[in-house]
């Protein structure tokens, strides 16, 4: 990868599945792809990192429930409160939470069943590592493929969430209208996708790297991947 | 002393429960309409290695803060150990 | 139930005659663990023994072909030193036990086929058949089947793009769930046995799961003999897949063989250690030791016999030199993968196998795998009475009802209707070369790094099978070669799963031969050679056996994926045309049986030749990006194909159908060869030309453009309309809110 | 009366269990060695309304085989009723 390309990095966990999807969405986008390990005792001093979408230990027991204990979940956790730039897409949005480094939990979709589909996302904050580069109110295509991806708080949690602006994006249609026709899983408040309060610790069940090539998709992560590759180069992290 | 164990997770009242819900509507049409209040959890059975019933227990609980179960959303509760 | 005074041999399924040989070939008495070894490898599934000397008439060469039959799986050229690695394999029997961890292990089983030629799995098609959905057992088997092969498969991130599915009362008792995988690998990495380089020495190693009590059904009549009641009670019925465990062995593998550790590699399917362990040593040329104490065993106290044929699913056996056996050892470890040395190869062909010191059997390699039984059953047509003759051609049938009505009928019937409720339980994305998935004629998977893709569709006429086996499976291979081409691909070879019910039944082998007959002739006319398959037998219960049903799966290949024709109508103000003849057939069609309520009379005629022209046709006009929409016409005639393309592209038509048949004919005729195409006014005069060239006749029929859809002369509706009868009839089925 | 139910479902012993396995492969990286016959199941509570509590247990029973249970591959117990 040409010189002063932000390196991100991409974790891959026993049982990631879209990990090597994440690295060709970042080198698409002009970053430079870093693969880890779950193993690794640190981060090869990456500018960001993303936990990809997958079925990390078979998702046994709970989504993310095991991988949250991998050695370099550590150097996340550390990262994140340096204020690194931190992904998590559809498993690694479950890892996130079972870490306790996003609120709330993410539970068997409404109809029971897996669902794979394109799907409209509404930006809520641009205060964020993947919206930097849009506007609130815009809407992205994206698509979601998940059996659990029911966004779930206690109520007190979801005030929080609501009150401190912590949702980065809710399912709605192309013009951005939100209903129960257009969330794919039940989520509440239609949540798609939360940040912490800093910003700089995002998750999401919709897949940007499946969104970056035109060839195969449509092309609404683009967006997400520009602002986190500007949130690296940036280097918060470091 | 090896000591069985079961660890009983359920998710938190308020919070949605589709598998609940499934079962719930499947109930009716079966001919049982007099069925209310159903939630779906896990059921963990372990058994466990140590000095005594206190120390395993101990242990277990701590497994179930951590691991068996996710304090977000669920509750757990744990059943009487007897000795393998 | 089998009378306790039975000799044990033919408790275990072996013929008196088989037992005759084993003695033979031993020059004694077999030990109970050596019969449960023959019993195993002899078995219809394990030995082809019924299918053989049929599938030898199958054309297997040709210039792409790489590997054929008779390896885990077929492979063929792609270019640029790239292979495509493909087979097809059923999980009938177990899915109708328990559907979704039956369909579930079935996709385990197959990806396993194309991890042992060294393939990385890179797409998975499902062609199903279950009877009707209004019975309440068939919804759950549908819905059982379904989500087994989603759980199982978006687990592991192979993306499923495609499959099919059809409805039957003959398939009630017995659902027909065949599952196709598709992998790519360096042709100069496959593993084969051709580039089996092992030596007296080398190691066996055996990766992944513990091996359990499982799948040894068929030989647990051993147990009364050899065990208590107790393991009995502990023998399951079915296997519960772990996806995980499938995915750990995919990286580990393909690591290992990326790595250049292996020597050879097998996967665990049907007989298990048996066959896994008597092939290597076999290919090999060569015996083996087996030591059954080295084996990981889930449960206590198995016996010989059970770790010798358990079928334990998510298991493989690596041949590997002792000094890459430490690097063996490392690479499973960081993947978690348990290894242990159950193995070694020696000189001569003798397989001995121990267990707790003790010789539990001592039989040659080659006995099991090569010198199995052959058998050349006696065959016999139906009776005169069958259905299938022209006397009860239903375009004689009289047909007053509103062509509207009938046409929305044939819509929403659950064989054309939206297969959307399944295949959005699929991941059909992973990996991120998914081109054109469901919804496509073909779908098309990118080569990585390149612009090519290949183009797969997978593809059973079982209603015509029915009514003429030949037909069926002609039909079949015809219908999957228009798919592909009708996306721009070229069809470079097929694999097959054979449906079929018990071939001690005269009838039933009578079936069998002449679809293998139609195959044949079908593969040798449009050079799409058989590069493997499988064979699924006894798909039938009290004596009523499922319809003689070949699956297909075909690949091509399209050179460069910007030149794939889309299904749908892309825009409005395109030419529509018909590509082929029409004529009085509705023999074995949807409309028959969707509105006329018969299955019956003669399927349509298959000009071999007609569709070979129409195949290079829709390659060359693609190829001249002359084509801005191509769909096959297939079944429901070619209303339902207008219809399919409208709905897909999001634009209404208005044609008038060609021909002066009776409008139901013209608008359901199921005339093979035909294609729907659309066409940029600026290229009409070009297509009619290269049509002409290929002498394949087209009729242009009218427009595409707005929301509406016009049949002149027959009805009037919109593609909204469309959209909403085609999409919601199988969730209305399944009593689902729509 | 309304009496509420657990019903417990687990694997049928001999099945081999995938999350059984990935719980124990996980627990010795988390510092605990001493655990092993993991077994993952569901735990399903429910309340039925009915003129005993026999008459309830019976229901129960019958909805365990029916519906909350897989006959094939599971077996199941139900815990103790107690008066909601
Ligand atoms: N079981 C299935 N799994 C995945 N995709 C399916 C399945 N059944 C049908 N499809 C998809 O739906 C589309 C229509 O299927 P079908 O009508 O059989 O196509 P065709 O008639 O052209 O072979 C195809 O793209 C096919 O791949
Ligand atoms: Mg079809």
């Amino acid at each position: 990868m040409s010189d002063g390309a932000p390196r991100i990095g991409v974790i891959t966990f026993p049982g990631s599945l879209d990990d090597r999807d994440a690295q060709r969405a970042v080198t698409f986008m002009g970053g430079d792809a870093v693969a880890l390990w779950h193993a690794d005792p640190d981060l090869r001093g990456v500018d960001a990192v993303v936990l990809p979408g997958g079925f990390s230990y078979g998702d046994y027991l709970r989504c993310g429930a095991i991988a949250r204990f991998a050695a370099v979940m550590d150097e996340v956790r550390a990262f994140a409160e340096r204020g690194g730039p931190v992904l998590g897409i559809c498993n690694g949005f479950q890892i996130l939470c079972e870490s306790g480094l996003l609120p709330g939990a993410l539970i068997r979709n409404r109809s029971l069943r897996f669902i794979c589909r394109d799907v409209f996302l509404r930006v809520e904050t641009s205060q964020s590592v993947v919206t930097s580069e849009l506007t609130a109110g815009e809407t992205v295509e994206i698509p979601v493929k998940h059996g659990e991806g029911q966004f779930v708080a206690r109520e007190d949690e979801l005030r929080r969430i609501e009150d401190e602006a912590l949702v980065v994006f809710r399912y709605a249609s192309a013009d951005g209208a939100t209903g129960d026709a257009q969330n794919p899983n039940g989520s509440i408040d239609h949540i798609a996708g939360i940040r912490n309060a800093r910003g700089n610790v995002v998750g999401l069940m919709p897949h940007p790297e499946h969104a970056v090539d035109p060839d195969v998709g449509p092309t609404g992560g683009q967006p997400l991947f520009a602002s986190l590759l500007a949130a690296a180069m940036a280097g918060a992290g470091a | 002393m090896r000591c069985s164990f079961e660890v009983l997770v359920s998710l938190k009242p308020g919070l949605s429960d589709p598998q609940g819900k499934a079962v719930a509507s499947a109930l009716p049409a079966l001919g049982w309409t007099n069925v209310s209040g159903v939630r779906v959890g896990k059921h963990i059975a372990l058994e466990v290695e140590a000095a005594d019933e206190a120390a395993a227990r101990a242990q277990v609980e701590e497994m179930a803060v951590r691991l068996l179960s996710n304090p977000v959303i669920e509750e757990f509760r744990i059943l009487e150990a007897e000795e393998a | 139930m089998t009378a306790p005074e039975e000799p044990l041999h033919r408790r275990l399924g072996l013929q008196d005659d088989e037992y005759d040989r084993i003695v033979e070939t031993l020059g004694r008495d077999p030990r109970p663990a050596e019969l449960a070894m023959y019993g195993a490898m002899w078995s219809e599934h394990c030995s082809y023994k019924s299918s053989k000397i049929h599938l030898k008439t199958l054309p297997t060469e040709g210039p792409a072909v790489l590997v054929g039959p008779g390896q885990d799986a077929g492979a063929v050229d792609i270019g640029d030193g790239m292979a495509a690695v493909f087979k097809m394999e059923s999980h009938s029997h177990p899915s109708a036990i328990e559907p979704y961890q039956g369909a579930a292990t079935g996709v385990g089983g197959i990806v396993r086929d194309i991890i042992s030629m060294g393939a990385r799995p890179v797409a998975l098609l499902d062609p199903l058949m279950f009877g009707p959905l209004t019975a309440e057992r068939n919804r759950w088997l549908f819905e059982g089947v379904v989500a087994g092969i989603g759980g199982y498969g978006n687990c592991i991130g192979v993306p499923t793009v495609g499959g099919e599915i059809h409805f039957a009362g003959p398939h009630s008792q017995n659902p027909t769930v065949d599952v196709m995988c598709v992998g790519i690998a360096r042709a100069d990495k496959l593993a084969t046995s051709q580039s089996l380089t092992a030596n007296a020495g080398s190691l066996m190693v055996l990766y992944g799961a513990a091996t359990g009590r499982d799948g040894i059904g068929g030989v647990s009549v051993l147990a009364s003999a050899t065990l208590d009641a107790s393991s009995e009670e502990s023998r399951p019925a079915v296997q519960i897949g772990d996806p995980f465990a499938e995915k750990l062995l995919i990286e580990a593998s393909l690591e290992l063989i990326d790595r250049g550790l292996l020597e050879g590699l097998q996967d665990l399917g049907g007989a298990g250690i048996t066959c896994a362990v008597s092939e290597s040593a076999a290919r090999a040329g060569m015996g083996a030791h087996l030591d059954l104490d080295a084996v990981p065993l889930r449960e206590a106290g198995m016996a010989a016999f059970e770790i010798l044929t358990s079928e334990s699913q998510e298991r493989m056996l690596a041949i590997v030199h002792p000094s890459r056996l430490a690097d063996v050892e490392a690479v499973c470890a960081r993947w978690g993968l348990t290894t242990a040395v159950i193995a070694e190869l020696v000189e001569g062909g003798g397989l001995r196998v121990t267990l707790g010191g003790e010789l539990v059997a001592e039989v040659p390699a080659r006995s099991l795998v090569d010198e199995g039984p052959e058998y050349d059953r006696p065959m016999a047509p139906p009776d005169a009475t069958a259905m299938s003759s022209a006397s009860n051609d239903p375009a004689l049938l009289p047909f007053d009802k509103d062509v509207r009505e009938a046409f929305f009928s044939v819509l929403t019937s659950p064989n054309i209707a939206s297969k959307r409720w399944v295949f959005e339980q699929y991941d059909s994305i992973v990996q991120g070369q998914t081109v054109a998935g469901a919804g496509s004629d073909a779908a098309l998977v990118r080569v990585p790094d390149s612009l090519k893709a290949i183009a797969l569709s997978s593809d059973g006429k079982g209603r015509y099978g029915a009514l003429d086996p030949y037909l069926g499976a002609a039909h079949a291979v015809a219908e999957a070669a228009r798919n592909v081409a009708a996306t721009g691909a070229t069809p470079l070879a097929i694999t097959n799963c054979l449906n079929f019910g018990n071939p001690e039944r005269p009838l039933v082998m009578w079936q069998f031969s002449e679809s293998i007959r139609g195959m044949r002739d079908a593969c040798l006319a449009f050079e799409t050679p058989v590069t493997g398959g499988n064979v699924s037998f006894y798909n039938e219960s009290s004596g009523s056996a499922i319809w003689p049903t070949p699956v297909i799966g075909m690949l091509g290949l399209l050179n460069d994926h910007r030149l794939r024709v889309p299904t749908g109508f892309p825009r409005p103000g395109l030419a529509v045309y018909l590509l082929g003849e029409t004529f009085a057939e509705l023999g074995g069609s949807e409309f028959a049986e969707a509105v006329l309520g018969v299955v019956a009379g003669q399927p349509p005629r298959l000009d071999l030749d007609a569709e070979a022209a129409l195949l290079r046709f829709l390659q060359a006009a693609a190829a001249e990006t002359l084509l801005a929409s191509g769909h096959d016409c297939g079944d429901g005639g070619i209303g339902i194909a207008l219809a399919e393309s409208a709905i897909e592209g999001a634009h209404g038509f208005a044609v008038t159908v060609p021909g002066d048949l009776p409008a139901h004919v013209a608008l359901f005729s199921e005339s093979a060869s035909r294609a729907i195409v659309s066409v940029a006014p600026e290229h009409e005069v070009r297509l009619t030309a290269l049509a002409a060239d290929h002498g394949v006749p087209l009729s242009r029929i009218g427009e595409t453009g707005g929301p509406r859809v016009l049949f002149d002369g027959l009805f009037d509706t919109t593609v909204d309309e469309l959209r909403e009868a085609y999409e919601t009839a199988i969730p209305r089925l399944l009593g689902e809110p729509v």
